[in-house]
């Protein structure tokens, strides 16, 4: 078998960064939007990790637990907007949102 | 002592778990773009997650993959499933799923994909293997290190000196964010101040 | 493949292995620890059934289940076969997938932790360099099998359970965090000022500074020690914080809509749950599995004595069987379940006997086997018997308080418990840098 | 969350059936994230088969309203087909937790109709039970209540002391829960030998138990912040609602049926009426405790004295009052009962009409649970202390 390299880890996270990308662009509920983007941030992490590791130093793992507070900031602020949003609008589909006020 | 009793943890099955838990992640995140109902979403996103941080400790690096369960699924997930059934709309499921420029934003990511695939194939010799592993032992000592700094002790000065860490102003700046985003939320949220 | 297998068995009863199986890369004697602990778990729960039930009947001037068996005894076995045959109903308009597999989530969350539990040094299946927040992560994930099942079964009284559930469990590991940081501050306070976050490091650490974290810098430690003990009610839904599964507000909150087989996995997810965090309030403040005075009474005769309570304590229970089977009224009706009592004291007995032999055949230090099991059951005795003491503080807990309501829980959670448990933080922080 | 001042309902009485206000025309049904949330009328907590509908915004209660009638059984058309005699067992069945209360309001006000008076003994008889059954309703409340708020405990300790109250009921009547003590003029049983030393053996028996039960309860930390400012109501509030018993004088209105209208010999012995001063929960609470005491003491006094002579008065063996009508209350245990016959000559009622105290009581619910929370809705139904069997008669 292939010994697994860092090559390995970059291909799924190009996979799952594509897959966040599909989500964000394509999907209209704001929740699964929103979860794409933790999609993403994640393929993003993966990589900085592996590349940790391929580099032998910890500046990767520093940078992803810098983003993972990133995400939780985006998660709190995001989902506020929508709750914000759902009580004024009663809707959480993105292409209704199209008014860029309330 | 007896080296063989006390040998160090050598990784078993790594081809199988690497692919197992890549399987897992990809399996679900596509799940998580798929399904009509956003809680199946947000419990696919969470197996996802936790594939991640799987890859995570088998890339040797414990500290991110507790910081990805602790935050990312028990934290961030229950705020995202808190979210969903607090505006708990039957009729969301129901309706069309997807945007009316999706086309677009498939032919886009399409786009990304090639691109990805391109440099993978064309730049395959610039991420080499290297035969370096991080020693797992210290790992969250030398996170907490190059965040916070550490205090040094030497013959000459055994009370100790602080030496700041490479990032504690990048950290400082992510409190502050995290302040930030705590007030925000709590504003946008709360119906009258 | 046989033959490795059995050296691989008896290499690590080796009296001179000090690292849990996982560390020294012996996946038989891991699985060994895994089935030994899940089974374990598996059978304390039933008997903390009957304990909780006997207990709180006590508290209540009633006598408890009394007719299965001997005072009961059997109560458990029969409940849980009765939960067994039970139908499994799904409601409806339950979202059947996600119905089915949520009480399975929190069964997962719960038993995953007792990976890093270490009942003594070598005795936990692996050790984590980054243990506890291990621990603290995935026992936090119990809190989505109540959400999907709350949501999952499509009605209101769970769904108001799980939110419920979901707003409490996260504000109360804010404070259990706060609190176990301050624990882990203190384990860098030695001379090379290297703290650590497996659970070994902890009580390892404990043991050299020669004091139990609770004690130290009081009331410091014994006030995040509080805030701990506080919060782990809280997160395992037990009164007075039960409001997600409130009977008398929400019905059964969570797991209304659930029956059988379902609800006994629920069931048996909160005491896994329970017990993983009083493993964890041992293991952080009461000095896991050392015994009590381990650097003040030492020297082979110390050990002897203290390795002599395993025996003694079932030896004691045996004895209060025995007792209790021979006060039972003579008459005709009670043959059977006086010869059960019997029998089961006889069980008891025969199993302090046998701690007993070991406590004396393993005495003194050698490289015996025998050393080694002696050693072992003297480390998860003590553990246990530190557990054991948190699971009575439960009973009682829920004998005596009334529920708290919602947004007082949420009060004290972030109006009292954080900001005590971040001032402790702060202050243990300060005091182990002016104290040398 | 809890702040009942600025609640938007002036202190009129509410309508019951606009509560909720799910007609409105112009709002949409609900909120985005209001919730109708259906209570009973099989709840662990609506003592019965009581149903409250209930509006919430989140945990807030926003509007109830309640559903009864689960339970109805005619108990007033079935009076007006029995004969005086023949109603008296069905009066138990309405308070079923306080029968020895409804029986002697019932006696009562049929003795009111026929101008008779039950001799003396009888009197003193009818109050020591009365005043038990007294206790009783209170200790069976207590447990009932505080289950509800999640103490468990209590109720076993309630349970355990009422049971010694039932005990002397079964000797004197045979009956424990559906007693049927009294009759009209008097009782039909004398005492049995050794009822006063059982009674006297209670009084000695209960005290320390009601201490009991207040250590568990009284300065207990979550039980105060449970009951404390929960439900409060105030005095015109209450006045205006028409409700009575402790919930009444919890809220300061020192407004007692024994003393306000004595019947049944109560001007003879000395008690006190407890009052709150909030209304509030605890203050129900502890006014329902002082209560059992001043129970106590009112037995103590009767059981003392006594007095020689016949139990029943010189009443016709068929029941025939002459034309009119009359309405009689007592202070039952949770609050005034009343009952209003109209007599038309005959052996039966041409109407009855019973002013049961917790189907009153119950008005005040939504008043006092708008604007708190779900728990508080449960804690308020239990200090009530309603039985269903009364609000639906």
């Amino acid at each position: 078998m292939v010994p697994i390299t860092t090559m390995h880890y970059l291909v799924v996270a190009a996979a799952l960064f594509v897959l966040g990308v599909v989500g964000v662009l394509t999907r209209r509920n704001v929740v699964i939007i929103l979860m794409s983007i933790e999609l993403i941030l994640n393929a993003v992490n993966l990589n900085l990790v592996a590349f940790s590791r391929t580099w032998g130093n910890l500046h990767g793992q520093l940078f992803a637990i810098f983003i993972v507070v990133d995400a939780a900031a985006e998660a709190a602020i995001g989902l506020g907007i929508l709750i914000a949003f759902f009580r004024n609008k009663e809707t959480i589909n993105v292409d209704e949102i199209d008014l860029l006020k309330w | 002592m007896n080296p063989v009793l006390n040998a160090g943890a050598a990784p078993i099955a790594t081809s199988f778990f690497f692919y197992f838990l890549a399987g897992a992640a990809i399996l679900s995140g596509l799940l998580v773009i798929t399904r009509r109902n956003a809680v199946h979403s947000a419990l696919a996103l969470i197996v996802t997650l936790l594939s991640v941080s799987g890859l995570y400790l088998m890339l040797y690096a414990p500290f991110v993959a507790g910081v990805q369960i602790i935050v990312y699924a028990g934290g961030i997930m229950v705020l995202f499933l808190f979210v969903i059934m607090l505006v708990n709309i039957e009729r969301v499921s129901k309706e069309r799923q997807f945007n009316r420029i999706w086309p677009v934003g498939l032919l886009a990511s399409c786009a990304l994909l090639a691109v990805f695939l391109a440099a993978f194939t064309k730049g395959k010799d610039l991420f080499h293997d290297r035969p370096i592993t991080l020693p797992e032992d210290s790992n969250t000592q030398q996170v907490a290190t190059m965040l916070y700094g550490e205090v040094v002790k030497t013959i000459q000065n055994p009370k100790g000196q602080y030496m700041i860490g490479q990032y504690t102003f990048a950290f400082e700046i992510a409190s502050l964010l995290l302040l930030v985003a705590i007030l925000g939320a709590v504003i946008m949220t709360k119906k009258k101040i | 493949m046989l033959r490795g297998s059995m050296n691989a068995l008896m290499s690590y009863l080796d009296p001179r292995v000090t690292v849990t199986p996982g560390q020294a890369g012996n996946e038989l004697w891991a699985l060994i620890y895994v089935f030994v602990i899940f089974a374990g778990v598996a059978v304390i729960v039933l008997c903390m059934n009957w304990i909780e039930r006997k207990a709180l009947a006590h508290f209540q001037i009633r006598l408890g289940p009394m007719r299965v068996g001997p005072h009961g005894l059997l109560q458990p076995i029969a409940d849980a076969f009765k939960l067994m045959l039970k139908e499994d109903i799904v409601p409806d308009e339950a979202d059947e997938v996600v119905f089915r597999f949520a009480p399975v989530i929190g069964l997962l969350a719960a038993f995953t932790v007792y990976i890093v539990i270490p009942f003594g040094p070598t005795q936990a299946v692996t050790d984590m360099n980054i243990g506890i927040l291990f621990m603290l992560g995935v026992s936090s994930l119990g809190v989505l099998g109540i959400v999907t099942a709350g949501w999952a079964s499509n009605s209101h009284y769970p769904l108001i359970g799980a939110l419920r559930s979901s707003a409490q469990m996260v504000s109360y590991e804010v404070a259990m965090g706060m609190a176990v940081l301050s624990a882990i501050l203190m384990t860098s306070m030695n001379a090379a000022g290297t703290g650590t976050l497996s659970m070994i490091g902890i009580v390892q650490a404990q043991q050299l500074q020669g004091i139990w974290f609770i004690f130290k810098f009081f009331p410091l430690g014994f006030i995040a020690f509080a805030i701990f003990a506080i919060a782990m009610v809280a997160e395992t839904n037990r009164a007075p914080f039960d409001l997600p599964e409130a009977e008398s507000e929400l019905t059964a909150g969570f797991h209304t809509e659930y029956s059988g087989l379902r609800w006994s996995l629920f069931m048996l997810g909160e005491y896994a749950a329970m017990l993983a965090v009083s493993s964890i309030a041992v293991t952080l403040w009461l000095g896991g599995w050392m015994r009590p005075f381990p650097n003040l009474l030492q020297g082979p005769a110390w050990e002897f004595i203290f390795s002599l309570f395993p025996g003694l304590t079932f030896g004691a229970l045996a004895a209060i069987t025995f007792i209790s089977a021979a006060r039972m009224p003579s008459h005709a009706f009670f043959r059977i379940q006086r010869a059960g009592m019997a029998i089961f004291a006889a069980l008891i007995g025969l199993l302090a006997l046998l701690l007993l032999v070991i406590a004396v055949a393993g005495r003194a230090n050698d490289a015996s086997i025998a050393a080694r099991f002696r050693e072992g059951i003297d480390y998860v005795y003590w553990f246990m018997l530190k557990v054991a003491v948190f699971m009575y503080m439960f009973i009682w807990y829920r004998a005596t308080w009334p529920r708290y309501r919602f947004d007082q829980l949420m009060k004290v959670g972030w109006k009292v418990m954080l900001p005590i448990s971040l001032g402790v933080l702060i202050l243990t922080a300060i005091v182990g840098v002016l104290l040398p | 969350m809890n702040d009942l001042k600025d609640k938007a309902l002036p202190n009129a009485v509410p309508s019951l059936t606009s509560n909720l206000d799910l007609e409105a025309p112009d709002k949409p049904y609900l909120d985005s994230n209001e919730l109708i949330l259906n209570m009973g009328p099989q709840h662990p907590a609506t003592h019965g088969v009581l149903r409250v509908i209930l509006k919430l915004d989140g945990e807030k209660v926003m509007g109830t309203e309640c559903v009864i009638g689960y339970l109805h059984r005619g108990v007033e058309k079935i009076a007006e087909n029995r004969t005086y005699t023949m109603f008296n067992p069905y009066v138990d069945r309405m308070d079923y937790c306080a029968a020895v209360s409804n029986g002697l309001g019932y006696c009562e006000a049929v003795e009111k109709l026929l101008n008779v008076e039950a001799p003396p003994r009888a009197q003193y008889i009818r109050v020591i039970l009365t005043e038990l059954q007294r206790l009783a309703s209170h200790q069976l409340w207590l447990g009932t209540h505080a289950l509800d708020i999640g103490a468990m405990t209590p109720l076993f300790y309630t349970f355990r002391d009422r049971e010694e109250i039932l005990k002397i009921f079964e000797k004197y009547c045979g009956a424990r829960l559906t007693t049927h003590a009294f009759r009209i003029g008097g009782c039909q049983y004398e005492i049995y030998p050794g009822f006063e030393k059982d009674v006297k053996n209670f009084l000695a028996f209960a005290p320390p138990k009601i201490d009991e039960y207040e250590t568990l309860l009284t300065s207990n930390r979550i039980w105060l912040e449970r009951t404390k400012n929960v439900g409060v109501i105030s005095a015109k509030d209450a006045i205006a609602l028409g409700v009575t018993g402790p919930v009444l004088r919890a809220s300061g209105v020192k407004w007692d049926i024994r003393k306000a209208v004595p019947y049944a010999n109560y001007s003879k012995f000395d008690f006190e009426i407890p009052v709150g001063a909030n209304g509030d929960t605890y203050d129900r609470y502890l006014v329902r405790m002082a209560e059992m005491r001043q129970s106590l003491r009112i037995i103590e006094q009767a059981v003392n004295g006594i007095p020689e002579g016949p139990i029943m008065a010189k009443v016709p063996k068929l029941i025939k009052p002459p034309v009119g009508e009359i309405y009689h209350s007592i202070e039952a245990p949770k609050g005034e009962l009343g009952y209003f016959i109209v007599s038309d000559g005959s052996t039966q009622p041409y109407r009855l009409r019973v002013r049961p105290p917790s189907f009153v009581n119950l008005q005040a619910l939504d008043l006092m649970v708008r604007g708190a929370l779900v728990a508080d809705v449960v804690a308020v139904i239990g200090t009530f202390d309603i039985v269903l069997g009364e609000v639906d008669r």
